[in-house]
């Protein structure tokens, strides 16, 4: 009775509301975009709504495959493997008029690079910018850079006048008090010229009729962030906003049987994974006070035995995932199937093995995770819990908002963690890079559990300068063999996206969790 | 009196009214089977002890009885309509128009937010077709006849910026704003000093003559009623005893309870009625030059920016004066004349500011050997028992904490036997030390807070107050069991009252205070009879006495 | 009353000291706003620079002095979360919060006065027994339960009104309302409402009890004796001396109205300072958390003094000087 | 002639009986007794505290043993069975616990949390409203200043604050088995001025009572003084804030948990299934927030019934 009244005002509301709203969409998600400023944070949620005022040179499609935006054509230049060569599109203009040049790419991939610049890592490799003709950029590496152009699908191109006019050359230290007129307007390439921003609250964008692509079918975007999920479900049930970015998994079903609305789900750039402390030293939090249990692959592996992926997938996450045996997402370049394959639960075998191991009554151990970071991060740590429970691993579980999680992470200061990985650039490398290999200078900085193997370090290295990508994939190839069979991390699921909107609206999910409104189209 | 009735109707007539109460131990009979008439411009006095029904009656006859209570029966005529079973609307118009109240305590009885003027004025025009300016003139009229200095300059005063007699003149000429017919006044000048006590009545009773209006005087003061009232009818438990003329019930009562009752009165003109201490007799306590101020000025930061000054009350000032061995001497004023100062300080709970109490020749206030020599030696007596026993502790721990607190038994066998034998001394069952205070009357839990003040084997004992939150005949025998106990044990007493008649029935010296100084002092007798100074003249003048009575 | 007002503001710049203080021990506490400012890919070398640069590497007084000495100035730093000036964000953010506040502040006294009079005038009757315990039920749920069971019946199954935000914002100067127009009132209905439940039951309650204890003064008596109407008594004499105390703990109550909206405004994604601490908070922006319990704090000393200044207005025993000697 | 003196007079003449008899015939009891709505509460209220103390023996499940649960049993509707066979009759979590026994170990939680925070609350306001209301001067300023700051702060503010505290100062491994002292101490702390403030009236007008003189004239300790004779006398209003506060407490754990600080969710309390349960709100596994939430509401509701009656019944002028 109740479904069959909401049912009913659905339809009643959408019979109204659809023909006016054609062209406007308003689009609710959890958080609102940081700054305007394109090189001070580098965030998803930022980066996807600057997608709609600035552009960048590349451009990832909902494959994950690079695509063309400002740059039209990208080469290593036939001479010098250590450049890379953008042929820039013709004929775009900025909101404010300006043309668009390479003077104009220069100035943003240097103010990128900037000391001041969340975005720089990316660019670390970079030595020199070098506009070669107005339409023609030349990016020359430290050495060679066969992946660089991963690296800059979120680096945003501004109008250096604009910039010059606004004191905005400079990325804001706001560290030191400064104001800037650049996280508060913005002057791109974009589909959208901002109209109106209040943060955590509404921004309004209109389509920016100077753009070099054809007109999109949404001409006008009212960004709403609503923080509650259920807040976020309730107001698209009521009919109040149109596409919902972040829907929670359990409100997946009840969205998709509500007449007038759908869910598209797709799988994200993401892997959830546990890792563990390696190293001889005894753990913190565990009775073992004389050895290190996680050091002995018998127990990683007897860890690995226990956990049900299928039944996590199944209850905590509403189906809404991609249970994963290895830690990288299939989009990157270095997955496949045979590294995808994970065992069946085996919760006697498991218990042997942790017997050979010489902890036949188990051993305790507290487990950190993250509470407001990943789709139900917390239900996942606390599913674990209950699987190593029955292996005789007494699991404390320490539940923290990401702001107190992450230091513990940065710091190391952790025996059994849960997290989880994005690869913006789509390649096995930059997994490798972080989270495998010795955790020394730029090196390692999420080898939270100080996994060393000086082999595996030096195959990495070499990926970096590798230009010959069959060598390199082979090397790729290599590393993930290791890493799965020493179960260095101990991967659970890829996460799935779910995006809900009204029914005649058509979106698909993006990978990245950027979706660009001016893809939407209308209709069944 | 039949005459009398046909010559004028009277203006109520109570027959046979019954007022109840539904508790819920039982149904509790607050008035039972009154009947009497009051005639236009007489004034009745109704007398009685605490729980007789006198008030009751009166809010009866107002209609305002707080329920759970009711009139059960009988009937209330007013110029022989019955106002008992009108309706409460009607009722209400007949309050404050045909009848009009006064309460015993001038400091609640008006609203504190609103000026006197406000209050009279919608009053005056609740009854009265008056235009605001009209009813704001009778206003200041009244306050003037009511005896308020400058009446159209007070009116825009709050209640709190009057005195308690002038308050309780304004609540009298806001009682008689409407002109009722019939005024009950009940107990209206128990919370007032005697001297101001004795203007209200002269107010009231001028106010009711020049009106013409009845007066229904309720009041537990015999002196007042002896003073006032024509006529009077006593009540005893809810129950009319005797009713009469004023002088023929004072003189010559008829009833065994009026009988008890007037006797138990003492009167300023009796002459002490104990043996008397010999002059010779060494004193106990010196008090030499003793002065207390207490600093009223506000903080440093007012005093600045207000450019006030300090501003200091001496509330006790060079007062001197020694207590013979084993007589009892009699301190009285009026309030805030500084007497329960000098007590405190005689007992230890306030430092002088400067000057001397001597017990025995020790300064009480100096060094650790005089504080413990006094603790044993001075006990004293509260005013009201209700607050000076802790409610949460049995009466055998209230008794035995001075013996606890100073180390006077070990066992708790000889504590229990103090106890018990301290109970007897003061003419109680032993079996009390088991119960608590609440379950005693006023008199009874005096006589334990007696009991406590020996139990430390004192030899001086300060009484505040000990018997002015007493009924007339609790009084008698707490006073009668002090004598008792002041000849048995040798006692000292220092006497605190407001109530001349008592000390001079107690006292062998009296001291005479008035705001903060000792004006005179001397043998009771002495100053009772011969007083030298105008004060004490006044004060002597001022006290009702049912002697009064021709 | 100068002197008054002085001691009182000489004790409010203590009060907020010590808030600002306390705040800065708290925030250490909260999180590492360091790992929420960087993305994935910085290396430690990059945080440990920014951090320098933040100057988090100070002891906690020393960047307490820091913020004392810039907030004396009026500055209270930009954002780490949304890279503003902290003090334009908090003043953008303002109205909202006010007008939430207000509106709950009002639906609380006026219907937390009428129901206590109402409860008091009647005792004994079966209406008081109900609004007793029903107003009981309401402070028993948490406020974000509240929140989202409003929000589920009459925004998704009633669709009667709209389940977030302000709707409409009209800018008057610096101050954006949404008191005019009409879906700016109809999104105010649901979270005024949620705020005020508790502050509501409060009222109510506290007027009760004090209008019950003041119908047994002797003056309400005497002014029953004088035959005043019952309307004169109950209304005019009984419900203004009922009121003295009761705007003493209203007026306190208007200050945690404003603190108790944080989990409201979330609820109901208001766009007030209560939201913008809360987002806040989950990313240890730090200028932004020391500047809002600076101003919550600021909040409760006004409130305070306007709260005796009332009193003084009501009470006319407190108007004259040299009283309080009493015995 | 009140009736309230008659009763006194009564009561005064009639014969002295035993304790129960006493407890019985006794006023406040009597208010009880003549109270239905209270007796239900009571009735409500002995219930809940009953079956969360008999939780281990009365629980169908145990859902604060990890090891017991299958996750397969996850979402399992009110009175039905799951493939695995384990009834439910009040359903299951998303963990596949079971409803009514996370009821029953979770209000165990909230109800040591409230009460023994509530408790500590009392013992410090208490301590420090005697020791302002009978000092005075200085010890009273700064004692009240210090409750006015408190009370400026909102209470879930200051327990958000010592909380952070607290997780700054203890080391990580030791939070979880930390976090319910903690949570005590926090809502403890945010809540004592209003009992401090309470007991620092009462006391300013106990002290000047006669019985306090006549202790003091005979050389009772201040002390003694102090925990004897005035303590009892202003223990009446504290009790009837405690049991209001120890509702409101109940509520504050279950606040703190929607802002995610609270007790680790693998022993969660009342606050804390809520907030894991009002997540399945429109997801149609409503039992996950009903049940819990009515046994919030039945208990706060109960313990503030309790209270507005000890109140009345307390207060002599409502009798």
């Amino acid at each position: 009775m109740r479904k069959l009244l909401l049912t009913a005002s659905v339809i009643a509301l959408g019979a109204v509301v659809t023909p006016a709203s054609a062209e406007t969409v308003r689009w609710a998600r959890a958080s609102d975009a940081l700054t305007l400023d394109p090189h001070s944070q580098n965030q998803g949620v930022t980066h996807n709504f600057n997608h709609h005022i600035y552009e960048t040179l590349l451009n990832r499609d909902v494959e994950g495959n690079l695509i063309p935006r400002l740059a039209t054509e990208w080469y290593i230049k036939a001479d010098d493997p250590t450049v890379w060569v953008f042929k820039l599109r013709e004929g775009v203009k900025f909101h404010g008029g300006q043309d668009f040049t390479a003077e104009d790419v220069v100035f943003s991939l240097n103010r990128a690079r900037s000391d001041k610049s969340n975005m720089r890592q990316l660019h670390a490799d970079v030595a020199d910018v070098i506009a070669v003709d107005d339409l023609t950029v030349e990016v020359k590496m430290s050495g060679p850079s066969p992946l660089y152009p991963n690296n800059i699908t979120n680096t945003f191109i501004m109008d250096k006048g604009w910039s010059e006019e606004h004191d905005v050359v400079e990325v804001q230290d706001f560290g030191a008090g400064e104001d800037n007129y650049a996280v508060r307007n913005a002057n791109g390439t974009g589909p959208y010229v901002l109209q109106s921003r209040q943060p955590d609250d509404r921004s309004v964008l209109a389509w920016f009729d100077g753009h070099w692509d054809e007109k999109p079918a949404v001409t006008e975007i009212i960004y709403l962030p609503i923080k509650e999920a259920a807040t976020r479900v309730a107001a698209l049930l009521s009919g109040e906003v149109d596409i919902v970015q972040d829907v929670p998994v359990q409100d997946i079903e009840r969205l998709s049987s509500t007449a007038g609305v759908k869910v598209e789900t797709g799988p994200e750039n993401r892997i959830i994974y546990f890792g563990y402390k390696f190293g001889d030293a005894p753990l913190k939090s565990s009775n073992v006070t004389d050895k290190n249990p996680f050091n002995d692959a018998k127990v990683r592996e007897a860890i690995e035995l226990a956990v049900d992926r299928e039944a996590i997938k199944r209850v905590v996450m509403r189906g809404q995932s991609v249970p994963a045996g290895v830690a990288t997402p299939p989009f990157v370049n270095g997955w496949t199937p045979e590294l995808d394959a994970f065992p069946a639960p085996d919760v006697a075998k498991a218990k042997a093995l942790l017997a050979e191991a010489g902890y036949p009554d188990g051993f305790t151990v507290t487990l950190d995770t993250p509470n407001d970071r990943y789709v139900n991060d917390e239900a996942i740590s606390q599913a674990i819990v209950g699987m190593l429970g029955q292996i005789g691993i007494k699991v404390t579980l320490a539940s923290r908002p990401i702001a107190q999680h992450s230091p513990i992470i940065l710091n190391s200061d952790t025996d059994f963690y849960l997290l989880g990985w994005g690869v913006p650039t789509f390649d096995s490398a930059y997994i490798f890079n972080d989270l495998v290999h010795t955790k020394d200078g730029k090196y390692g900085a999420y080898n939270v559990g100080l996994y060393s193997n000086p082999e595996l370090d030096a195959k990495i290295q070499s990926l970096g300068t590798e230009v010959d990508l069959d060598k390199r994939n082979a090397t790729i190839g290599e590393i993930w063999k290791v890493v799965k069979e020493d179960r260095v991390l101990l991967p659970i699921h890829n996460q799935v996206l779910a995006y809900a909107m009204k029914d005649n609206i058509n979106l698909a999910v993006h990978p990245e969790n950027q979706p660009l409104l001016n893809t939407v189209t209308y209709g069944e | 009196m039949a005459e009398a009735e046909k010559m004028t109707d009277p203006i109520l007539s109570v027959r046979n009214l019954v007022v109840e109460f539904p508790l819920r131990r039982g149904l509790f009979t607050a008035v039972d089977d009154v009947s009497f008439d009051i005639a236009p411009g007489e004034v009745l006095g109704v007398v009685g002890e605490s729980g007789a029904g006198k008030s009751m009656t009166g809010a009866a006859i107002i209609g305002l009885i707080e329920p759970p209570g009711h009139i059960a029966g009988g009937q209330i005529l007013l110029k022989g309509k019955r106002i008992d079973n009108l309706p409460p609307d009607e009722m209400t118009k007949l309050r404050g128009k045909r009848i009009g109240m006064v309460f015993q305590d001038p400091l609640t009885s008006l609203n504190p937010l609103y000026t006197i003027g406000q209050q009279l004025i919608e009053t005056i025009r609740r009854h009265l077709p008056l235009s605001q300016a009209e009813a704001r003139q009778r206003a200041i009229d009244l306050l003037a006849e009511a005896g308020i200095p400058a009446p159209a300059d007070r009116l825009d005063s709050y209640p709190h910026q009057f005195s308690g007699g002038m308050r309780q003149r304004v609540v009298i000429a806001l009682a008689l704003a409407a002109e009722p017919e019939l005024i009950i006044a009940d107990e209206p000048t128990s919370a007032l000093d005697v001297s101001v006590q004795a203007q209200i009545i002269k107010v009231l009773k001028e106010l009711c003559e020049s009106r013409g209006a009845a007066v229904m005087l309720v009041t537990h003061d015999m002196g007042v009623i002896a003073e006032t009232a024509d006529r009077m009818i006593v009540m005893n438990r809810g129950r009319i005893v005797e009713t009469g003329s004023v002088a023929d019930i004072i003189k010559r009562p008829k009833e065994d309870y009026t009988i008890r009752l007037i006797d138990a009165i003492p009167s300023i003109r009796d002459e002490t009625r104990r043996h008397v201490v010999p002059p010779s007799a060494t004193p106990i306590v010196k008090v030499e030059q003793l002065t207390r101020e207490f600093d009223l000025s506000r903080s440093f930061l007012d005093r600045m920016l207000g450019r006030s000054g300090r501003k200091v009350v001496k509330a006790v000032q060079d007062v001197s004066f020694e207590i013979r061995k084993g007589s009892t001497y009699g301190l009285v004023g009026e309030s805030g004349s500084g007497k329960s100062t000098c007590a405190r300080m005689l007992v230890g709970l306030i430092p002088p500011t400067s000057g001397r109490v001597l017990l025995e020749g020790d300064d009480i206030w100096a060094g650790q050997a005089a504080t413990s020599k006094r603790r044993q030696r001075v006990q004293m007596i509260f005013q009201d028992p209700y607050a000076s026993l802790n409610p949460r502790w049995r009466v055998g721990d209230i008794i035995a904490e001075p013996i606890r607190a100073l180390k006077l038994a070990d066992s708790r066998g000889e504590i229990r036997d103090r106890v018990a034998d301290l109970l007897e001394r003061v003419r109680l069952d032993p079996v009390s030390m088991r119960k608590f205070p609440h379950e005693f009357s006023g008199g009874q839990r005096q006589r334990i807070a007696i009991a406590r003040a020996l139990s430390s084997q004192p030899e001086f004992i300060v009484c505040d107050e000990p018997t002015s939150a007493l009924d007339v005949s609790v009084q008698a025998q707490v006073l009668d069991l002090m004598r008792a106990l002041q000849d048995e044990f040798k006692l000292t007493y220092l006497l605190i009252s407001h109530n001349l008649a008592v000390v001079r029935q107690m006292a062998d010296d009296v001291g005479v205070m008035h705001n903060g100084v000792l004006v005179e002092q001397g043998p009771v007798d002495e100053i009772f009879d011969r007083p030298q100074r105008d004060y004490t003249r006044m004060l002597l003048d001022s006290v009702p006495d049912i002697s009064n009575v021709e | 009353m100068l002197a008054f007002i002085l001691r009182r503001l000489a004790q409010s710049i203590v009060v907020m000291l010590v808030v600002a203080l306390i705040s800065f021990m708290l925030f250490r506490y909260v999180g590492d706003p360091i790992a929420n400012l960087v993305g994935q890919e910085s290396r430690i070398s990059d945080i440990e620079e920014l951090r320098q640069r933040l100057g988090l590497n100070d002891p906690f007084y020393v960047q307490f002095a820091r913020f004392i000495a810039n907030a004396v100035q009026g500055e209270f730093g930009i954002s780490y979360r949304l890279q503003q000036p902290v003090t334009e964000l908090i003043v953008s953010r303002l109205p909202a919060t006010i007008e939430l506040a207000f509106a709950s502040a009002m639906i609380a006294l006026v219907f937390g006065v009428v129901l206590g009079v109402f409860t008091a005038l009647r005792p004994k009757t079966f209406a008081t027994g109900v609004i007793m315990t029903l107003s009981l039920v309401g402070v028993s749920l948490p406020t974000f339960l509240i929140g989202i069971g409003l929000i589920y019946i009459f925004a998704v199954e009633l669709q009667w009104l709209p389940s977030f935000g302000r709707g409409q914002v009209t800018d008057l100067g610096w101050w954006r309302t949404g008191l005019l127009s009409e879906s700016g009132r109809r999104s105010l209905i649901l979270p005024a409402i949620t705020l005020s439940l508790f502050q509501l039951t409060l009222i109510m309650r506290l007027v009760r009890a004090e209008m019950l204890e003041v119908l047994r003064q002797d003056y309400i008596r005497f002014a029953r004796a004088r035959g005043l109407s019952k309307r004169a008594i109950n209304f005019g004499h009984a419900l203004k001396n009922t009121m003295v105390p009761v705007i003493t703990i209203t007026g306190l109550q208007l200050g945690s109205v404003i603190a108790f909206s944080i989990v409201t405004e979330t609820v109901f994604q208001w766009p007030g300072v209560g939201s913008l601490f809360i987002n806040s908070v989950q990313v240890v922006d730090v200028p932004v958390m020391a500047a809002y319990l600076m101003f919550i704090a600021f909040v409760f000393v006004v409130i305070n003094l306007i709260v005796d200044i009332l009193y003084y207005a009501v009470d006319p025993r407190l108007r004259v000087h040299g009283i309080g000697a009493g015995k | 002639m009140s009736a309230q003196e008659t009763t006194s007079t009564i009561a005064a003449v009639a014969p002295p009986r035993s304790f129960l008899r006493r407890v019985w015939d006794s006023d406040v009891f009597y208010s009880f007794r003549r109270s239905p709505v209270t007796i239900l509460a009571a009735l409500v209220t002995l219930l809940l505290v009953g079956a969360s103390v008999f939780a281990p023996w009365i629980a169908p499940y145990d859902p604060f043993n990890p090891a017991s649960l299958n996750l397969m049993d996850g979402f399992t509707p009110p009175m039905s069975s799951s493939m695995s066979g384990n009834y439910f009759l009040f359903g299951s979590d998303h963990q596949g616990r079971d409803v009514l026994s996370t009821i029953l170990y979770g209000s165990r939680v909230s109800l040591f949390v409230g009460v023994s925070a509530t408790l500590f609350a009392i013992v410090l306001g208490v301590s420090l409203g005697l020791a302002a209301g009978y000092r005075g001067g200085v010890t009273d300023s700064v004692i009240m200043r210090i409750a006015d700051i408190q009370l400026s702060f909102p209470a879930i503010l200051i327990a958000l604050l010592i909380f952070g505290i607290a997780r700054g100062i203890i080391p990580p491994s030791r939070h979880e088995s930390m976090a319910v002292w903690v949570l005590i101490v926090a809502i403890g702390l945010a809540n004592w001025a209003q009992f401090a403030r309470t007991v620092r009236g009462a006391t300013m007008v106990e002290r000047q009572k006669d019985y306090v003189s006549a202790a003091r004239i005979m050389g009772v300790h201040p002390l003694r003084i102090l925990v004897r004779h005035i303590l009892p006398n202003v223990l009446g209003p504290v009790l009837v804030i405690g049991t209001i506060g120890l509702a409101l407490a109940i509520i504050e754990e279950a606040t703190l948990s929607f802002l995610g600080v609270g007790v680790p969710p693998t022993q969660p309390s009342l606050g804390t299934l809520i907030r894991i349960g009002q997540g399945f709100l429109f997801s149609g596994e409503w039992w996950i927030l009903f049940f819990p939430a009515v046994t919030l509401v039945l208990l706060a509701l109960a313990v503030n019934l309790l209270g507005d009656w000890l109140r009345d019944a307390l207060n002599p002028r409502l009798r």
